[in-house]
Formats: structure tokens, sequence, C-alpha cells
């Protein structure tokens, strides 16, 4: 996957035949008091049909969904974990000159608090399952930034006996920042790219 | 005679139940105007009012706290969602909202949901008793000071709880630290309170700021200023005290555990705590929404002057707190608990002594009033 | 101290196990000697020379023997001393300078595994720094790194 | 009970983990535990040309990459006989030194940090971006660098970078007693940092401990005055020292050197001002001289032999005294590196200086001992 991968968008299906519609004046005249019962029967069912009509459009999250998808993404709230090198500039991204906190991206010391982990280094073998874990201990919805070339594929070290040779062998990774280290600005622009994405994906 | 937030929920209950009651027959039209059926109303109403108005209030001071930390550290705080960041607390707070709920392995189901449902819930409900303005309250009620203090310090009961619950050992230490810290600061605050209960001459708050009137009590009472103030930084957990939630030793303190919505709820309701602190501050010390004499009247007098001169003087007073919160360090337990003992509990004591002299010095002919004390 | 001193200096000491005394650059000089006089040798460096502060233990593996090569500083004099021995490879066996230089530890574990040799009497031989059970010692010529294109095939199957 | 504090967790800066049995709030025992961050440094080493390992260097000790760089190349340089042109040791010196403003200034924003302070974390970061703006511009990176060779360093100084580099001296000056103001001025600090990890000097050179820790327990012991390296010799600067030998002392400590440190660089700017000159050893052979040599080009991956030797250094880098051992047998690769990192001796005595102490004080302690990771595990 690369890092900016546009999603599939299904396309909609078309709208379903309808009859033939009656002149106006081929209907029949309805009596004034018919109306009413009429109205005043079809009252529920119109209504059921329109609830449902809204409940069909909230499960396709049409509704509520956009609401929650706004939030989400603009309150991503990383995982505050430091593996090596690229931790440093996500550090230097809070600082003073970078200001991440701007896109209300706030680092949570806490995996359960955190919806975004950041792989910012390279991740060693033995690190590996307390990283698998660490993304389990974090609530959906989640997502991952492999930051950095170690995390994408193992960097300069990739030959390595110990280094795992790219992240997305053990998490789904959303994202893949380059460098080495990236510099902030690039992490910036990782996470507004996490940001669209999910924006597209709808989630 | 002004307008109060409760007579204006009964006059709308009553239209409302007015209006609903007159396209009914007799028995039921009396019922549903009746004075009962009307304050029921009239109460969930008021409720609902409080309700908004607070959470409002709050998400802005925890949006406030972010801008001004943020200009503290040379940086902007948030700025893109929302006009100058406005909406990113909206944002924080739905993203929680649709966070999965879960629970750790092993960890009790009772506490662990119940702890901070309930820290929430008490600390929200010290914003019924609390006075805004005058007469803005729910119900006049003699003992309002004490009922406050007495709802506040409920939290490390249900912190502790919370803590235990979640199975892990930070949250552990955190539940612990956090219990013998608001513990041992609620004497002092209690304490510093009664020398303003001495001066005032009752525990209501609404009576309280009228005594104020003249004279607010910080000057005579400066030194119960500062051990409340101190106390009220220990019991919100702001930096100098934040030991629960130390975030260097202790991962995220007693709500490690914690995400989603439970730990939204802990997140309120600690700005909540910091609210109603800041609104203690300015109710006991700095006049509530009474303004000084020479302040001329245009700008006491236009519509809910005093919610606004009360509201700016709790921000004033909560921006002291994160400017307290961007310089001081944090200090360690024990030095916590010897401050809180030690120094905290003299200090209160003494201010008890200097209420008893001021409202002595009152009785001096030149100043030419009686002692209130007792009303 | 100049090379000649020392080997002055060690030889009476320790005799034939003292191989050679080579200058080095940077240092007194490089102190080869017999495993054997391993403790003997770095009792008398630390205490009598003053080398109190040991810096560095490493080992190389010479494919048919393994040197292990230790570093130490004396305030005193300045300069570093390069005590340097070989152990055979299929016996790694050396005595641990942990009980003269309590900082050795460390440095002696990773020697450990990294190199695979094997200190005697150390308080605490555990592996440092790969993970517990890993059965190399990465450090030896005869462990190979993966090549790329080989990882290429290996890893995509994960 | 025993409590894992690691590898995710705030005090760590960095991924390793600390073992302690608390009894209360008490630690009755601790054990470090390294090795989530080994990357096999040294073996990788073995398969690459003199000059590739350069960039290893740089992501061993990511907060002081050059004074690793420095560390490694003078080793090489032993190891394969080669003379440095004077202009490229003292370009050596200034980077070390400015490497090591930068690592002390980054230091001191993740100690305060470790305390409670939240304020001065923002003002590290803020004023260390400018050094790492100085290293831009002239190795075109902000931590990794790459920028020494075998015989020399990559390329010269821009035009103009002595003036901006001197501004940013002056304006650091001021900012460092901003750093005290805020630490030092503060009774909490002194409250929570006095008496903390306290280590007598005799202690520090039994565990092998060196750098400022060593320092601050009253041993003015420093490879830049001891054992001139560079051109240290040549530079006016003294050591700085403190006799508490507790976390106090190793903040006072670290903020001196800061000084002393600016002090030696505009030492070196100002020689460097004056001597213009070549920076890059002119005899050598295309593949360790020709830095932008695409791999595969001729002469670049040739199996060149050069004349065996083995290669020590010894730098003060901004954690404490490390070391390089470099073995060349000869071909094209180095034969062996060795490394000895001061954090990784500094961290083994780790129960010696936590133990009695209080959970709350682990911080403070394993802040001032400035751990990197990075090069603790290589």
């Amino acid at each position: 996957m690369g890092p900016v991968s546009t999603p599939v968008v299904t396309p909609r299906p078309p709208p379903a035949p309808t009859g033939p519609e009656l002149p106006m004046a081929s209907q029949p005249a309805v009596p004034f008091l018919e109306i009413e019962t009429l109205r005043a029967r079809e009252f529920l069912p119109a209504a059921k049909e329109a609830l449902s009509a809204m409940v069909q459009e909230q499960a396709q999250g049409k509704l509520i969904r956009p609401v929650f998808n706004w939030a989400g993404r603009n309150s991503l709230f990383p995982l505050h974990w430091g593996l090596a090198c690229c931790a440093i500039e996500f550090a230097a991204a809070f600082g003073a000159r970078w200001d991440a906190e701007r896109f209300g991206v706030l680092p949570r010391s806490s995996p359960r608090q955190s919806d975004l982990l950041i792989v910012n280094g390279t991740v060693t073998w033995k690190v590996a399952h307390k990283l698998i874990t660490l993304y389990e201990q974090m609530p959906e919805p989640k997502w991952v930034i492999a930051m950095g070339n170690c995390a994408t594929g193992g960097g300069p070290f990739r030959t390595a006996y110990s280094v795992v040779p790219g992240v997305n062998k053990l998490v789904p990774v959303d994202v893949y920042i380059a460098g080495c280290p990236p510099r902030p600005e690039a992490l910036l622009d990782g996470i507004l790219t996490l940001e669209t994405l999910i924006r597209e994906r709808g989630e | 005679m002004a307008t109060t937030l409760y007579s204006v929920s009964d006059a709308i209950s009553s239209l409302l139940l007015g209006a609903v009651g007159s396209i009914f027959p007799e028995p039921v039209h009396g019922w549903l105007t009746s004075t009962d059926v009307v304050t029921g109303l009239a109460v969930l109403i008021f409720c609902a009012i409080l309700l908004v108005a607070s959470m409002i209030n709050t998400i802005m001071l925890i949006w406030f706290e972010r801008k001004l930390l943020g200009r503290f550290m040379d940086r902007r705080g948030a700025m893109h969602v929302g006009y100058a960041g406005l909406l990113q607390n909206f944002a924080d707070g739905l993203k929680l909202f649709r966070k999965n709920t879960f629970m750790p392995r092993e960890a009790d189901r009772l506490g662990y949901f119940t702890g901070p449902t309930a820290y929430m819930v008490t600390s929200m409900i010290l914003f019924g008793i609390l006075p805004v303005s005058s007469g803005w309250n729910g119900g006049s009620l003699p003992l309002s000071l004490l009922l406050a203090l007495a709802v506040f310090s409920f939290a490390p009961l249900f912190i502790f709880v919370s803590a235990w619950s979640s199975n892990n050992k930070y949250s552990l230490l955190g539940g612990m630290r956090s219990a013998a810290q608001m513990i041992a600061y609620e004497v002092p605050i209690l304490l510093a309170v009664v020398a303003v209960v001495i001066l005032a001459g009752s525990f209501d708050l609404n009576t309280i700021v009228l005594e104020q009137q003249n004279y607010w009590f910080w000057g005579p009472l400066v030194v119960a200023l500062f051990v409340f103030f101190v106390g009220m930084l220990a019991e919100m957990e702001r930096i100098p005290f934040d030991l629960p939630e130390a975030e260097a030793e202790l991962v995220e303190g007693w709500n490690t555990e914690y995400g989603g919505m439970l730990f939204a709820f802990f997140m309120l309701a600690d700005y909540v705590r910091a609210l109603i602190g800041s609104l203690l501050v300015v109710l006991l010390f700095l006049g509530g929404w009474t303004m000084p004499s020479y302040v001329p009247t245009a700008l006491t007098s236009f519509p809910l002057a005093g919610i606004f001169w009360f509201m700016l003087k709790t921000y004033a007073v909560f921006a002291i707190f994160v400017w307290i919160r961007a310089s001081l360090p944090r200090v360690r337990t024990d030095q916590l608990l010897r401050i809180g003992w030690m120094r905290m509990i003299p200090l209160a004591l003494l201010s008890i002594v200097l209420a008893g002299l001021v409202v002595l010095a009152r009785c001096l002919p030149v100043f030419g009033c009686v002692p209130t004390l007792g009303g | 101290m100049k090379p000649e001193e020392l080997k002055d200096n060690l030889a009476e000491l320790l005799g034939p196990r003292l191989l050679a005394v080579e200058p080095f650059a940077g240092m007194a000089g490089r102190v080869r000697f017999e495993r054997t006089a391993a403790l003997e040798l770095f009792r008398h460096v630390r205490e009598v020379l003053g080398y109190r502060h040991l810096s560095m233990v490493g080992g190389i593996d010479w494919v048919d023997h393994r040197e292990v090569f230790y570093v130490a500083w004396s305030d005193e004099r300045k300069e570093y001393v390069l005590l340097s021995t070989d152990v055979p490879a299929d016996d790694p066996h050396l005595e641990s300078a942990a009980p003269v230089w309590t900082a050795a530890v460390w440095h002696e574990r990773e020697a450990f595994e990294l190199v695979g040799i094997l200190f005697d009497h150390h308080p605490d031989l555990r592996r440092l720094l790969t993970p517990e059970g890993y059965a190399f010692h990465p450090l030896l010529r005869s462990f190979k790194l993966h090549e790329p294109e080989d990882l290429e095939v290996k890893t995509r199957n994960v | 009970m025993w409590v894992n504090m690691g590898p995710q967790h705030p005090m760590t800066h960095g991924l390793w983990n600390l073992k302690v049995r608390i009894d209360g709030e008490i630690i009755v025992d601790a054990d470090p535990e390294m090795g989530y961050l080994h990357r096999g440094i040294e073996k990788i080493s073995e398969d690459r040309h003199y000059n590739e390992v350069v960039t290893l260097m740089d992501r061993t000790c990511y907060v002081a990459g050059l004074s690793w760089e420095t560390l490694y190349i003078t080793a090489a340089e032993a190891a394969l006989h080669i003379e440095v042109p004077e202009r490229a040791r003292w370009i050596r010196m200034l980077t070390d030194e400015l490497q090591r403003i930068g690592s002390h200034v980054m230091w001191y924003a993740a100690f305060v940090q470790d305390i409670g302070l939240m304020t001065p974390f923002l003002y590290g970061m803020r004023d260390r971006d400018l050094i790492l703006d100085l290293f831009q511009s002239f190795t075109g990176a902000r931590m990794t660098y790459e920028y020494n060779r075998v015989g020399g360093v990559r390329n010269d100084l821009p035009n103009g970078f002595t003036d901006r580099a001197r501004k940013v001296m002056d304006w650091l000056m001021p900012r460092f007693d901003e750093y005290d103001a805020l630490c030092l001025g503060s009774d909490i600090f002194h409250r929570r940092c006095d008496d903390l990890g306290r280590l007598s000097a005799t202690e520090c050179i039994d565990l092998g401990i060196t750098g400022p820790m060593l320092r601050s327990a009253g041993l003015a012991r420093d490879l830049r005055k001891d054992r001139p390296y560079h051109r240290y010799d040549q530079v006016d600067f003294d050591v700085a020292t403190a006799t508490a030998g507790d976390v106090t002392a190793r903040y006072l400590v670290r903020m001196e050197e800061l000084r002393q440190s600016v002090r030696i660089v505009r030492q070196c700017l100002d020689w460097l001002d004056k001597h213009p000159g070549s920076v890059l050893a002119q005899e050598l052979p295309r593949w360790l001289g020709a830095p932008y040599a695409p791999v595969g080009a001729e002469g670049y991956l040739l199996k060149r032999r050069y004349p065996s030797g083995t290669g020590f250094s010894a730098v003060e880098e901004p954690h404490g005294e490390a070391q390089a051992y470099v073995v060349n047998t000869g071909g094209e690769h180095p034969y062996r590196v060795k490394f000895r990192s001061p954090v990784f001796a500094n961290m083994s005595g780790a129960k010696s200086y936590l133990v009695g102490y209080h959970v709350a004080d682990i911080p403070p302690i394993m802040g001032s001992v400035d751990i990197c990771v990075g090069e603790v595990d290589r």
C-alpha cells in the first residue's frame, strides 16, 4: 500500500426505475373527507417509512457518521512513546516551532486513551510483541503511522539480525512517512494525510 | 428584584403547562397547572439549562487552558478546528464518545464502570448548589457552602474505587496517592472556610457574597485565601500537586486503564472541579458577582452584569491556576503531605484567629458597626 | 608510562604468562597475556598501577580463536591501557573481571552474548541486548547477516 | 511489588525497561532491562565500507550524532593510517561542541519534563532547533548528518556560517540564564532534586560512570583536558565540576558545560575565520575520498588493500566518555568495530543510585543520567 492510497469508491447503484407517471388530470377527484381519512390512515405507515429510511441512512453512515468522522479525524491522540531517532523529531513536532497541537494532536501516555500509534523508529524483534500489545490495548477505531524508513521497511538496519523489516509485518499501517528521520513537517504532513484518508474512507 | 434562573424556568414551565392544560377539561387542567407539577417541571427545565451552560463553560475552560498554556510555551495551541480551535474540545469529546467501550481483563466490572460515572455525577451536582449571580440559583439553601464542600470531597472515594478496580499497578499507586492527598487537603480547606464563615456570619453562599458588597474578603483573610488556593490546587490535582496523574512516573495515574467515554468522564470531571474550585475562590474571597463601589454603575447594571463579572473573575482565577501549572515543577508525595499537614493547617488556624480579630475590630467605634456574628 | 616500563613492571609479576607489551597509539601499551593470568593481572593493574576505571570490554572473533580485550584508564597517569588475551574458539572460557572492576559486569554480559565468551565466576551472566532465549552469538564471523534480496523472499510470507 | 517501567513509559525517553521492586513508595531493588533497540550496529558495520559506517553512527546516538561520527572516524583514521587536515580537525571540534550544546539542551528539555515542568520542555526544543538549523546549513540534515569522512569532513562550512553561528551563540547565552531561573529559582526544584541519586566519586569510578555524572561528584575528569584530541589543547575552557554528586549537581555541571561549550565554539569560529584551507585529505584512494561516488562506480567497490592496523579513539561525548575500537585487517570493510557507550556504563550502576529513594524520584534520577538508548543498545 502506498503512502496515500485513494480508497476504492463503490459506484452508487442507479436509481430504481419508477412506473410511468400519471398525468395530473387523470387523477380521480377525491372527496374532502376521504382525503382526511386517507391522510390519517396513512400517517403511521408514512412515518414508519420515513423513519426506516432514516435508519437506513444511518446504517449507511450518512447522518451521524460524518459528525463523528469529523471529530475522529480532528482529534487524533498519538501514543506518547519513543523508539529511536524519529522519536526526537516526533518530540520536535510538538515543540514550539511546529506545534502539532494546532491540529488537535495531543500525545497521551496510555494506549487506552490514544487512537494513533506512531511507530517512530526501528522496531526490533525484542520489542515486537510489546508493540502488538500496545496496538491491541488501543480501543477502536485506531490508526497506525509508520514514521521513517526503519518502521517502513527496516531502513539502514534492514539486514540486521534483530530488526523487524517493516512494521507492517506486525500491525496494519495506514500511512507511511519516508525519511531517516522524517522532518517534523513530514510528520505533520503524514498526520494530515491520515486525516484525509479517514475522511475519504468515511470511518 | 433580579430575575432568577429558577423563576425563569418556573415561568416557562407554567406557560407550557398552562397552554397544554387549556385544551383539556377541568380535572386534568387543574392538575397540570397545580404548583407541584409546575415546580417539578421547572426544576427539570432549570437542570437542563444549568447542565448545558455548565458543560459549555467547562469545555470553554479546557480551550482556555490549552490556549493559555500554548502562549506560555511560545506556541499557539489548538488552531485548526473551528475558529482558533474553539471546536477542538467538542471534537475530542465526540471522538471519545465513539471509541469502543472495553474493560481490562480481570478488572472489577462494578467499580470500573461506576467509579468514573459517580465521579462525574458528584462533580456536576455542584453546579446546582453554587449561585451564579444575585438570585441565580436553584434555591436558597442555608448551608450551601457546607453542602458544596461535602459534595466536593466525595471525589477521592470514587477515584480510589476506579483506580483499585482497574487492576493496574500504576492506577493503584495513583489512586492511593490521590486519596491521601485529597483527604490531607480537605482539612486546611475546611479550616480556611471557617474563617470566611466567621467573617460573613453565614454558611449561605448568597449571604457570604452579599457581605462582601462593602469589602472583599481577600483583604482581611489573605492567609485564608492562600490556604484555600493551595488546597484547591491539591484538590484539583493540578501541577505542583498533580502526583496522582504524575505523567513521568505513573503513566497516566489512576486513569491509566480508562479509555473512550469513561476517560472523557474523568477528563470532564477534572475540569468541572477546576471550574468549581475557581468559582469557590471567587465566591468566598473575591466578592462573587459584586463589584466595588468605585466601578461606574454603567458597568455593573447592564443585563446579566452579575454573571459577566462573576465569570470574568472566575476565568482570571483559573488563569492563575494555569500560570502556576506552566511554571512550577511537581512536588513529591511525602513533601506534599508534609506541606498539607504541617504548613497549611497551622496557617489555616492562624487565619481563623485573624478572622476573629477582624470581627472584633469591626466593633470599634471608628467603624461604627456591630459584629454580625450569627447574622 | 612507556610500554617498556609496563613490560618490566608486569614481567616480574606474570613471568612467561606475559606474552608481549606492544606500543599502541594513544595508550600506554597493549598488554598480551595468557588467559590463566587474567585475574592476577587485573588485580595488579587496578590496585598497583592505578588503572581504576574500566572503560571497555570487547571480544573479537578471529575464527580460530577469540580475542578479549579490556581498556582501563588511570586518573593519575591520565592514560589508557589495553589488556588483551586469546581464548580458543572451542573453549571460550575466561576468568571474569567483575570481582576486580565492578564496572565489568555489564560489559562482560555484552561480550558474552555477542561474541560468546564465557566468563567464569561472573555474578550475573545473562543476555543483555538480545531477547531471552536467543540462541546465537551474532558477532561471530560464522553468523551471517541477511542479504537484502533474501530478506525480500523470506519476509514476504510472514 | 515488582513494577515494570517500560518499554513504553513516559519516564524512559526511549526503549528500555526499568524493573523496580518497591515497598510502598520506596525502591528496594532495580534492574534495567536493555536491548529493545539493539540493531546490531557493530555487526552491520562489518559489512560496510569505512565511510558507510558513518551513517550508522548518526543513528547510534541520535541526539549527538556528530560526536559519534568523529569518535568513529578518528578511530578509523588511526586504523587506516590517514592524516587529517588541520581545518577539518577544527571543524570537528566545532561540530562536537555544537552537538554538545544541542544534546545538553535536549537533555534539559527531557529532564524538566520528568520533574513536571512543562514549559521549559518547549523552550529547550525551541533552542535546540537553532542548533539544528546551523547543522542543517552545512550538512543538509537535522539529525543524521553523514558529514565526517575518512580523512576529513565532507564539505567546508558555507559562507556566512560563522556569523550566523555567533548570532545563535549570542542568543543562547541569556537563554541559559532563563533555564536556570526556571529551575534553580524554584524552591520545589530544590526540594525534588537535592540529595537525590547521590554518588561519590569513588563509586562512580568503580561503576565505570563518566561524563557529567562523574564530574558532578567532584572529579574534574574530562578527556578534552586530560587527553586532548582534535585541537582541544589550543582552546581555552574550564572543566565544569560540582561536589554534591546529586541530581542538582548534575544539572549545574551540564548548565556550566553549555556555557563553556559556547566559549569553545566562539574560539573555533574565530580560528576558522582566519584559516581557510582544505577539509579533506588529498591523497586518499578514490573509494575513500570521493564522497559522492555512486555505488558501483569504478573504484568504489574495488577491493583495495590497505595496511592493516588497529585504531582506538576516545572522545568526551555529551553523555560521557565514548570509545571506539576499529580493527582493520586490510580489507575494504572494518573487521571489527567495537564501541564503548558512556550511557551503557552509567546505566549499569542504576541499582546503586536508585535504591532507597521514592518511586517519584525515579524520573529525575534517571533523567539526570541523560539516557540515549540508541547508544546503549547499539
